[in-house]
């Protein structure tokens, strides 16, 4: 139960996230919804974890596994394009100076 | 049953009013603050879909550290002035990636729906073969042995985007100190969480680490308190952050995916696969590993949060 | 004695929600800032410790005990910490009212 | 599926994998200088790992394969290195060793000088994207991929502005945009594929998938963030700025390499995880926008004032040819038509790899000694360079496909396989895409060899090492074509979607 609903939430913040980051104009808040996006991915993959608990396990390990790895790497790309965006700003002002 | 249920509900019906908040807000600064909520709530989700270990990386990295940086960059996009724009899609645009993105919804909540019951999935065979890995904690041992090659690369990712990110700054300062400097403060609130939180928080995250070869738990958890911990000192001013060119700084991002190598070539050479682990000795070489990887990516989280050498004057 | 411990909580628990509750209530219709962050630390924080007491029969051991109290001490000590710095910047952002 | 069994020779793409990355770890530490010298040391033992696969990997007419820790899948990890993972090993490993070498003319730092920041970036970044598209040809996880994906956008996304000019910097911002929402993309698809299998190991999933729902969604969500990855017009807005502002040497490997590990993973997703599942209606698809491609992309590049930006088109049209593979391999399977078409996918790969590297490696040595890359501007550059001049002209026919070029192979297997299947709008395709590029590096040609013109000519350089790599690439781009079409083989073995 609690699976298919946190797995319908990620489809939403999917929907939410990808749309957030077309249609933004800011380059700060586009990463922010792609972390939007991002964590309705690891719903989606959580879902499917819990849905597969058994053995013992209330959910599949591998799949939570996955999740975590993933979490780090997203963050990794969130920190490069951060500073990417700040470059670009500080570059302005470089050239208004 | 039914109190996990509206528990659920109110969980979801939270994240994703949040969700929504923060692509309707206004101001970066306002969607920022609403994301660290949902990030929170997440939290809480994950423990209810009975994931502790991704529900202490959410918190921490998810809530935490990308709050932590967001809120940074806007404050120095604010101060610096100009954030560069792109033009905003048209009205009609708009509505159809609107459309668009909600048919993805749809279909992703439909394929959701549809997935094979019972569900496939490896949890029978991580438990016939967590006993070869000594290992309590499921995830730790999927990380660390049956998927070691994945946590070994991501590892490495950490160590390029430092370099990528580095990279980034100008020819002028790139060798200076890591991030806007920020000014020491002696007093207030920001002095007191610097003073007082460090001890715990380090006292915590070992803690944390050492539980997690068999509890939840484990070096990305425990990476991520201790390098909340280093930015805490850091943006109180009590630190100064070794310049990009300091041998030890880049030495201690290195060493942990570096030890890892080397142990799964010494897997190699004895045991005649990579990251194959000495048999009898597998929980020892796991913790070993675990805490220098976990030094070497607490190191890089905090020196990915506070970004490329800038000449930023403080704020 | 363990009805006793759970009459206990129970009461101790509800005491608290109704701290939540007020402090709830004033974040939403106290005037200004500060009398907001007032009603928000305080009545929070009174809360938050009387629900932690109402847990401490529940504990079991001395180590989850442990945990429960330490869990009051830190919110105590960053709410410490956030309630003064919230203050310092709503006095910049909208002075003397 | 049988469960894959580790052989003997799987050590040696493991090691393909494992070295460049450790390196790259190592290098932060050691500074630019150790990390110079440590790349130009790593060449020969990759080449020589590359070169054993192949070897290994021909003789035994079967992949080699490697179980990381004796784990086997679906709960372990394998590598797993085909004929087409073996070739793509090998061209990396030249077209790095090429650029490496070039590159130590512009980041290369003398003993005793201090590290300068595009020498600290560059030498690390290159190896990692070299562990990034070995780890992508030869990992046979689909998660494994996405690491694979993250590692090479990671390396591949400074590169974009290592020289820092504020076009770059957008530049490289556009890229990330589209590249981590491709990665995403296809993350959310491997989560449905486990949800619907419980396995990420491709091999196992071969087979096991059939035309649900879960399926069908993830397939169009892993092949959008693939395309938008592997530039794919029309997500190939992201292509033009950030290869054309690269410095040379990074646009060399961006180009020539980074695309590919996507597309290789596309191939794996089609012809490997889904094998079972009909796809042919995709498959039309996908070479649909392959053709629209070549045609648009190559009349883009026709369009272009400036030389680099001229090249980049060209390879938004030259990514175009591979995908025509796909309706072909797809249409006819286990026939003799579906191996041509595969064959010519593959060494289209290859020889657009050599040819676009060396290409921009030319094209970088005479913006550098013109001083600017404006294409009218360029007349006498034939007098003053006739080495790099030399390069672009056989690169081009390469990518032409005149006989006898690698190109050439590519094209003309893709074309004689385009008739066979029946299918053969996708012919007339091809050899409008091959008048066109004779048109572009025609344009380049004419011009640089009028003698009279403005130029004001650089001080005479005489052709040195840089130019002889350049050369060396084209002249290898070529000589696939001399290479008996029997020994193409190679890429057939372990083909996936085939009787095993």
């Amino acid at each position: 139960m609690s699976a298919t609903l946190f797995g319908l939430l990620g489809a939403a913040l999917v929907g939410i996230g990808l749309f957030g980051m077309l249609v933004g104009t800011q380059p700060l808040m586009r990463i922010v919804c792609f972390n939007l996006l991002g964590s309705g991915v690891f719903l989606v993959f959580g879902a499917v974890a819990r849905r597969g608990g058994g053995a013992g396990f209330a959910a599949d390990p591998v799949p939570q596994a996955v999740i975590l790895t993933g979490l780090v790497v997203a963050f990794a790309a969130t920190t490069l394009a951060v500073a990417l965006v700040l470059r670009l700003a500080g570059n302005e002002d470089e050239d208004r100076h | 049953m039914i109190a996990g249920l509206a528990v659920d509900v109110l969980l979801a019906a939270g994240s994703l009013g949040l969700a929504l908040g923060v692509i309707r807000a206004r101001r970066v600064f306002t969607a920022i603050a609403l994301f660290i909520a949902h990030g929170l709530l997440l939290a809480l989700a994950w423990v209810r879909l009975d994931a502790l270990d991704v529900a202490l990386t959410e918190a921490a990295i998810g809530a935490g550290l990308s709050g932590v940086l967001l809120l940074a960059a806007r404050h120095r996009l604010a101060r610096g002035g100009s954030e560069r724009t792109t033009e905003a899609p048209g009205r009609v645009a708009t509505i159809f990636i609107g459309l668009g993105c909600a048919c993805i919804t749809v279909a992703l909540g439909y394929a959701v729906l549809a997935l094979p019951k019972p569900a496939p999935g490896l949890a029978a065979e991580v438990a016939a073969n967590l006993a070869a890995t000594e290992l309590g904690n499921p995830v730790t041992g999927v990380l660390m042995v049956f998927r070691g090659l994945d946590t070994l690369l991501e590892a490495a990712v950490l160590v390029l985007a430092v370099i990528g990110v580095w990279s980034l700054a100008p020819d002028a300062t790139w060798r200076g100190t890591p991030g806007a400097p920020w000014p020491a403060v002696t007093d207030g609130p920001r002095a007191l969480l610097a003073r007082l939180l460090p001890p715990i928080g380090i006292v915590v995250a070992v803690h944390i680490l050492w539980v997690g070869a068999d509890a939840p738990g484990g070096k990305f958890q425990a990476a991520a308190i201790l390098a909340a911990m280093g930015l805490l000192v850091w943006f109180a001013g009590l630190v100064r952050v070794p310049p990009t060119a300091s041998w030890p700084l880049r030495a201690t991002i290195a060493a942990g995916p570096a030890l890892f190598m080397a142990i799964g070539l010494a897997g190699l050479a004895v045991e005649g696969a990579f990251l194959a682990y000495p048999e009898g000795l597998v929980k020892p070489t796991i913790l070993i590993v675990e805490f220098v990887l976990a030094a070497s990516v607490a190191a890089a989280l905090a020196l990915l949060v506070m970004g490329a050498p800038s000449r930023d004057a403080p704020p | 004695m363990s009805l006793l411990a759970d009459a206990f909580t129970i009461l101790a628990i509800l005491a608290g929600i109704g701290f939540f509750a007020a402090g709830t209530a004033g974040l939403l219709r106290f005037p200004d800032t500060a009398s907001r962050l007032h009603a928000l630390t305080k009545a929070d924080h009174l809360g938050l410790g009387l629900v932690v007491i109402g847990l401490l029969p529940q504990a079991g051991s001395l180590a989850n005990t442990l945990r429960l109290l330490a869990v009051w001490a830190l919110v105590l000590v960053a709410s410490a910490a956030a309630g003064p710095m919230l203050a310092t910047l709503t006095r910049r952002a909208e002075p003397e009212t | 599926m049988p469960p894959l069994a580790a052989t003997g020779s799987g050590l040696l793409p493991m090691l393909a994998v494992v070295l460049p990355v450790l390196a790259m770890v190592v290098a932060l530490p050691l500074g630019a200088r150790g990390a110079e010298r440590m790349t130009i040391a790593l060449l020969l033992p990759g080449f020589l790992l590359a070169l054993g696969t192949a070897i290994a990997v021909q003789s035994s007419g079967a992949p080699a394969i490697h179980l990381l820790g004796h784990w086997s899948p679906p709960l372990g990890l394998a590598f797993r290195a085909d004929g087409l993972a073996a070739a793509m090993l090998l061209a990396a490993a030249i077209v790095i060793a090429a650029v490496a070498l070039f590159a130590r003319g512009g980041f290369g730092v003398r003993s005793g000088a201090p590290e300068t920041r595009t020498a600290f970036a560059f030498w690390p970044l290159l190896l990692a994207l070299w562990g990034g598209i070995n780890l992508a040809v030869v990992a046979n996880d689909l998660f494994t991929l996405y690491v694979a994906l993250e590692l090479l956008t990671f390396a591949a996304m400074p590169l974009v502005c290592l020289e820092g000019k504020r076009e770059t910097i957008e530049a490289a911002l556009r890229y990330l945009m589209f590249a981590l929402l491709g990665s995403v993309l296809y993350l959310l698809g491997v989560a449905l594929i486990y949800g619907s299998a419980g396995t990420l190991d491709i091999t196992l999933l071969s087979g096991r998938l059939g035309l649900e729902a879960p399926v069908i969604v993830a397939a169009a969500l892993m092949t959008a963030g693939l395309l938008a990855k592997t530039a794919l017009l029309p997500l190939h807005l992201w292509l033009p700025s950030a290869h054309a502002g690269a410095p040379a040497a990074a646009s060399a490997v961006l180009s020539a390499l980074v695309v590919k590990g996507s597309f290789v993973i596309l191939v794996r997703l089609w012809f490997g995880v889904l094998a079972a599942t009909p796809s042919l209606p995709a498959m039309q698809i996908l070479a649909g926008l392959g053709a629209a491609a070549i045609l648009l992309g190559s009349a883009a590049a026709l369009a272009q004032p400036r030389l680099k930006l001229l090249v980049a088109y060209s390879t938004v049209a030259q990514i175009g040819y591979l995908f025509l593979m796909f309706p072909l391999v797809a249409g006819m399977p286990d026939s003799e038509t579906a191996a041509k078409a595969w064959t010519g996918g593959s060494v289209q790969a290859i020889s657009h790899a050599f040819a676009k590297a060396a290409m921009f490696l030319a094209v970088g040595l005479m913006a550098a000694r013109v001083g600017h890359d404006r294409i009218a501007d360029l007349a006498g550059t034939a007098r003053h360079m006739p080495v790099p001049l030399l390069t672009f002209g056989l690169a081009g026919l390469t990518l032409m496909g005149v006989p006898p070029s690698g190109g050439f192979a590519a094209k003309w297997l893709l074309l004689s396989a385009a008739i066979e299947a029946g299918q053969w709008w996708w012919a007339l395709v091809v050899l409008g895409g091959g008048l066109l590029t004779g048109g572009y590096v025609y344009r380049v040609l004419s011009v640089s060899l009028t003698s009279s013109g403005a130029l004001a000519p650089p001080a005479p350089q005489p052709p040195g090492t840089p130019d002889a790599i350049a050369l060396g690439l084209a002249v290898l781009s070529v000589a696939l074509g001399f290479v008996p079409l029997a020994s193409f083989g190679l890429v057939q073995v372990g083909r996936m979607g085939l009787a095993p």
